[in-house]
Order: structure tokens, then sequence, then C-alpha cells
């Protein structure tokens, strides 16, 4: 299962990273990198499944004692916590720099952003 | 375990059995609007038998199935209004079978708002 | 466990699928809402791998917030593509 | 045999949002989309609480409870977009 | 925003909180309690959504009796999309109609229209004043009071006992 | 075409990496040594039953200041460009109304969807949930009463206020634990209680609630921001 996610997760992250390279249009490339972002996570969160164990909370299923033998690995997945809110934020602060050039341009197909080029 | 867990698992079944309904209706109706009339109103019945049914199953989780289907329930009509709403107003036709539409007859009458 | 083995193999062909359809479809908004589907399956995909606090902030998130957003950034941009 | 019966529920359901995935990939206009998009959150939460019931933990409903309290948000978001109200 | 108000939205608020803890132990309710209070103090300049609500023990007893009756509706209308959805010729007769409703507070209106929409066959598609367009799987008359006789009058002579 | 080529082959390069990366992966039977202490120590250290919750609250409890910090400077640098319109011009852009259903909804969900957010952020330490989901469910619902009435705009001085003093008490709280207690962040400021109740685990309820208030008024700011923005010219 884990094993399935894993690849999944890496492929969202080829998918996404394919996305970014050959899309013309900024909003794509956007869209691209929140694909690459979501398969980053997956792929966090595969590493830390461990088979046949539970979510790391203790209640009435889980008690103190048998902690240490039941409950998948907590740390990666703080990481990951966070790390989907400041994707967000993230995204939201390449969506206004994608609105300032649309604003300056009228355009956002990124061949015609060529100030830079040489 | 038991009696309870068979009765349960009866109730999910007829639950999911609406739900596969609503997406085979989703799938052979003409227009949006009929979509939404099997699709998210037939999936909402479905989804409150297939909760019930885990609701017998595990008594322990019945308050937390309770406040969710009265979440569903609070919530997705008036997601489908807002959009059959403005479906309608972005000019989505109606089906040709269609008998009458009193709203675009309405609108034609006071101008268009 | 079968079941969980072949949820998983299913969210994760949809999830593939999905991640193409948001990168290649013509209309940008159709864009937006496949990609708001490749972080419903994500959500689900976490909850089988035992994560329910990752999986209840993709629900938070990808349930209105992100969307929301690139929708605000598209209604711009209506003109320029075929929307 | 009680979890097989949950079992074939969880597999009917799992049919059903394949069902409404060729109506998310086909459908001719947004709203189609939008429609196949609330059908395929609404078998979510199903799907969620079933691997709850099937894992023997109660907590894991609150990810669908936030699926069930917020999931019309993004339908409203397009229908605003659609209605030129956003 | 009246008292009465003000108490309706805290027990609202703290039921919910109720179903969502499970429980009834003491820290759950004095949290919960405090939680209900704040967010209605939050909230006290919001349009009153329950003001017209009556509390009556006759209201409360037709509350009860519209949430079977309700229930029955959705079990009816239910089995009669499903019918029509797997017969091979789709025997479906959609429209648009107008009906008329009497109810004025916002929120009972809201109620009806939910009810109408959460009901498999008919869907609110717009609401203005006290006209309601529906759609309608199974158009079988568009005259505008055989229309509201068929799918109004059911909830709303309910409704309107407990919402003026 | 030919930067099509050239990311394909630098694609095919990354491929390769995480081809090596996947066949690498060997599946673990026991927990890595740093999470088995968090899972044998935590609870009772910290008496959070959460043990996510108590990584991200105590024992990375800098990694999460961090994180904030960058929420907050997200916001800024939105605010620093977008500039915002006047409650005029919103007026002239001729939105189409809302529903009226939609507006009755929104005044009867909105309560409810703040209280399921302070539920989430309260009940952190118990069940799954914290302070960025209860944040990010709180911005959504702030989300709700910009769709239902887009031309509004109160609650602006709300959102600021919320956001600095929350981030200043999370700080202070945070400084008060070097002296109370072991270090920074440190939870002991406040008895761990009895284990599986609110009132346990210390200040961790409390620095999460106020986690919680900070990302939901940083990203209701955000969307703020994006939903008033004016074009140039």
């Amino acid at each position: 299962m884990e094993y399935v996610a894993l690849a999944t997760g890496l492929l969202l992250v080829l998918t996404g990273l394919w996305g970014i390279a050959s899309q013309r249009n900024i909003f794509r490339i956007i869209i691209g990198f929140s694909v690459f972002d979501t398969g980053l996570h997956v792929v966090l969160v595969s590493i830390a499944y461990l088979r046949g164990r539970t979510a790391p909370i203790l209640d009435e299923a889980v008690s103190k004692g048998q902690a240490v033998n039941r409950i998948v690995d907590p740390v990666p997945q703080a990481l990951v916590l966070t790390a989907i809110v400041i994707g967000v934020a993230i995204t939201a602060l390449m969506l206004t720099f994608a609105l300032k050039l649309y604003e300056k341009r009228k355009t956002l197909e990124i061949e015609s952003f060529e100030d830079l080029k040489w | 375990m038991g009696i309870l867990h068979i009765i349960g698992g009866a109730v999910s079944i007829l639950g999911a059995l609406f739900l596969l309904l609503a997406s085979i209706g989703l799938i052979r109706m003409p227009d949006v609007y009929n979509r939404m009339q099997t699709g998210t109103k037939a999936t909402t019945f479905g989804t409150i038998m297939f909760l019930g049914g885990i609701g017998i199953a595990t008594p322990s989780m019945a308050t937390k199935l309770i406040i969710l289907v009265l979440f569903i329930v609070l919530t997705n009509p008036v997601s489908s209004h807002v959009l059959a709403r403005a479906a309608h107003f972005a000019g989505v036709p109606l089906a040709d079978r269609s008998v009458t539409d009193k709203l675009a007859e309405h609108r034609a009458k006071e101008g268009v708002q | 466990m079968i079941y969980f083995w072949v949820l998983t193999i299913v969210i994760c062909a949809v999830m593939l699928g999905s991640a193409i359809m948001a990168l290649y479809h013509k209309s940008l908004a159709v864009t937006v809402i496949a990609a708001g589907l490749v972080s419903l399956l994500a959500s689900i995909l976490y909850l089988i791998l035992a994560a329910p606090d990752v999986a209840m902030t993709e629900a938070a998130i990808g349930s209105g917030l992100s969307t929301v957003m690139f929708f605000y950034v598209l209604r711009r941009m209506r003109g320029g593509e075929n929307g | 045999m009680g979890d097989l019966l949950f079992l074939i529920a969880g597999s009917i359901a799992i049919l059903a949002g394949l069902l409404g995935l060729i109506r998310f990939v086909v459908g001719p206009t947004l709203p189609d989309r939008v429609v196949a998009f609330d059908v395929l959150t609404i078998i979510t939460i199903s799907v969620i609480s079933l691997i709850a019931h099937v894992a023997g933990r109660i907590i894991y409903l609150d990810a669908a409870i936030v699926y069930g309290l917020l999931s019309f948000l993004g339908v409203i978001v397009v229908a605003r977009y659609l209605e030129r109200g956003l | 925003m009246g008292i009465k108000n003000f108490i309706l939205s805290v027990l609202i608020l703290f039921g919910t909180w109720l179903l969502l803890g499970g429980t009834f132990r003491s820290d759950v309710l004095i949290v919960g309690g405090a939680l209900a209070v704040l967010i209605t103090l939050l909230f006290v300049r919001q349009p009153k959504a329950l003001t017209t609500l009556k509390v009556r023990p006759y209201a409360l007893l037709m509350l009860f009796v519209y949430f079977w009756v309700f229930l029955f509706e959705l079990l009816k209308s239910n089995l009669d999309v499903a019918l029509r959805v797997v017969s091979p010729r789709l025997n479906i007769n959609p429209g648009i109609v107008m009906v008329k409703t009497k109810l004025k507070s916002p929120m009972g209106r809201l109620l009806l229209a939910n009810s109408i929409t959460l009901t498999p066959g008919t869907l609110t598609v717009e609401i203005q004043d006290d006209h309601l367009f529906i759609h309608w799987i199974d158009v079988s008359s568009t005259d505008v009071d055989a229309a509201s006789e068929k799918i109004v009058k059911g909830f709303e002579k309910y409704l309107e006992v407990f919402y003026g | 075409m030919v930067k099509k080529i050239f990311a394909l082959i630098a694609l095919a390069g990354i491929a390769f990496m995480l081809w090596g990366l996947f066949k690498s992966y060997r599946h673990q039977e026991t927990l890595p040594r740093t999470s088995r202490y968090y899972a044998q120590k935590g609870p009772d250290e910290l008496g959070s039953a959460n043990l996510v919750t108590s990584v991200v609250v105590t024992y990375r409890g800098l990694d999460t200041l961090g994180e904030v910090t960058i929420l907050f400077s997200v916001a800024s640098i939105i605010g620093f460009f977008l500039k915002s319109r006047t409650q005029r011009e919103l007026k002239a852009e001729g939105f189409r109304e809302t529903s009226e259903l939609l507006h009755t909804s929104t005044a009867f969900l909105v309560p409810i969807i703040f209280l399921f957010g302070a539920y989430v952020f309260v009940g952190g330490h118990l069940s799954p949930g914290g302070g960025f989901q209860g944040g990010a469910i709180i911005a959504s619902g702030t989300l709700l009463l910009f769709l239902a009435t887009p031309t509004a705009s109160r609650g602006k001085t709300i959102i600021s206020l919320v956001e600095s003093v929350s981030g200043v008490a999370y700080v202070g709280i945070g400084i008060a634990g070097i002296f109370l207690a072991a270090g920074f962040l440190d939870n002991r400021i406040l008895p761990t209680g009895r284990f599986g109740t609110i009132f346990s685990a210390g200040a961790i309820p409390v620095i999460y609630s106020l986690i919680g208030l900070k990302v939901g008024a940083e990203l209701s700011a955000i969307l703020y921001k994006l939903k008033d923005a004016k074009e140039d010219e």
C-alpha cells in the first residue's frame, strides 16, 4: 500500500514539474506547482506509514503503554501539516504576482515577458 | 458485533445503491438541471442511509454521524440552488424535451436582471 | 485489508488522471476544479495512510480556500482565454 | 459477515464514484463538472466514514465533518464566478 | 437582536458543540458554553435569522410532525426518481414552473426552499418576492396555482405555523 | 521545440533520481529513534494525546513559529502589492445580487462554522486538528461572508486586531516558557492536568488557539486583499 502511494506521490511530483517546465501560461504553471506540492505531501506521508499501524493519537483505541508499537511516525505528519498551509500561502503569493503581470501586459503567455531575455 | 452489525451493513448497502443510482442518473440525464435533480439530491439520501448504517453498527460513532448528516442536509440544498441559479443566468440551455421555462419568460418580461 | 489495497490503487490512478487533466484541459476554470479533485482524493489517501491531521488540513484548505484564490485571479482574465 | 456487507457497500460506493468521474471528464459545460464534483465530494464523505468504521477509530470522522460543512463553498465559488458576482 | 434571539442562538451553538464533543464531561460543557456566548456576541449585529420563530408548544409539535412528513416525502420522491433513472426510456418531462408562497420570514422561506430542493424531482432555481421558480422533473401542469398546490402546499401548511 | 527537449532531458534526470529514491525505500517495522522517544515519553512529559500536536507545538515549536512568520510576511507582501478598491468602486462594479437564500443561510451557517473551527483548535491535543486546520476553517467562514456580500468591507479592523494580538501573545507565551519552564515554547508553564480532558497538556491548548486565531486572521486578510484587488490606471 505505501509503495503504491509513494510511487503515486513521485509520479505526481514529476507531472507537476513537467507542467511547470512545459506550459506557456503562467496560470497553468501555478496549477502545476500545486500538483507538485500535493505530490510531495503524499511522498512524505507515505514514508511515515508503518504497516498495520494506526494514527498517532491516543484514545480508547490506543493506550499510552502500547503507543510505541501501535502508531505510525508522527514527525513527517507534523512537517506536512505546516507545509500544506505554507503551500497555500505561496500559491496566493504567486497568484498575486500573476495578477500584477496580467495588469501590466494584458496577457499571461510567458513568451511575452522577455525583458530579461538575452 | 452480531446482529446490529448485519443490520447496519444491509442499510449501508441500500444507501450505496442509492449513490449508484444517482451516479447513473448523472450520466443518463440530458441537461444540467436534471443532473442536479439526481446528482446532488439522491446522493444526499444515499449518504444519510450509508452513515445511518455505520451508526447502527458502531453506536459510539452515532453523535458525530448525526452532526455530519445535519451539516450535509443544511448545506447541500443551498449549494445546488446557487449553482442552478448561476447556470440559468449564464445561459446553460435546458434540454430539448423540456416543456416550459417560466423563469426565462419572466426575465424576458421584466428585462434582464 | 484487501479493500484498502483496491481503494488505494483506484484513488492513485484517478489522482494521476486528474493531475494530467488539471494540466492539459483547455478551459482554465476546469483545470482549477481538477486540481481540487486531486486534493480531494489526496485527503482520502492520507486517511488510509493513518494521518487524520493531514487529511483534515487538506480538507479545510482544499474544499474552499485554494479554489477561491484561483477564481479571484481568473475573473480578471475572463477575456484572455476561453474560461 | 457484517464486515463483508460493509465492504460490499463500500465497493458499490467506489463504483458510483467512478461513474460520477465519467461525467466529470466528459461533462460539456462547467456546471456539469461542478455537479459531478459535488457528487464525488459526497461519496468521499461516505468512504471516509467507512474507513473510520473499518479502522475502528472515531477520530477519523472529523475529516468527514470538515467536508460536510465546507464542501458547498467550492460549489458556491464556481457559481458566483459563473454569474459574475465574485 | 433581542434577548430571545440571543438565547436561541446560544442554545443552537451549544447543542452543536455537545453533538461534536459527544460527552457531558464538565470541561467540555464549560468550554462549549463560553465559546457559544462568545461567538453569539461576535455576530450580535448580524441580521436576525431566528426572530420570527414562534416558540409555543403547538409550534414545537408541528415542527416534530413536519420532520416526519419531510422524511416520508424524501423517501417517496427518492424512490420515484430512482425508478425514472433506471427506466429504459428515461421517463422524464422537465421544465421550470412558477409557484407562489405565502411565507414572509427569511428563515421560513429558506426552510421551504431547502425542503423543495432536498426532495428529488423539484429544485428551486430562483426566488423573487413571493414567487419561486422551480425546476420540476415531471411537469404535470404549468399553471401557477395548480403547481403551487402540488409542490408548495404540503410543506407550507406546517411551516407557516412556526414561521409566519 | 528545443526548449521542450531541454525540459524533457532535465525531467528525465529528475525522474532517474526519484527512481533511485523509490528503489532504495524499504518499509520499516519500527519507529525511528526520535519518533520512538516522542511516542514513549511524549504523553507523560507533555500530557497531549495527539502526538502530532505535541511535535508541532512543543518539540518542533520553533518550526511552527517560523511558519507563522512566513504566513505573516506573505500577507504583508500581498497587501503591499495589491491596492484595495474603495467602497464606492465596489458598488459601481455591478455585482449580481446574491440569492436571498444564500444570505439567510450565511447568517445561519457562519456562526456554526466558527464554532466548528474553535472546536478543532481547542481540542487539538485530543483529536485530530489544531491551529492550522481551525484557522483554515475560520478563514472559510469569512470567505462565506465575502461570497454572500461581495460589496461589504466590514471587519477589516477586527481581522488586523486579532492578527496582531494573537501573534504577540503567542511569542509572549513562548518567552514565558524560558523563565517558568525548561525553554522557549515549553508548555509546562501551566499544570499538565488529567490526561484526556480539555484542560490538560499545559499551555498547548492556549498556544494552539492563538495559532488558530493567527492563521485564521492571516488567511482572511489574504482573501480580503485578493477580493478587493484594484487594477492599475
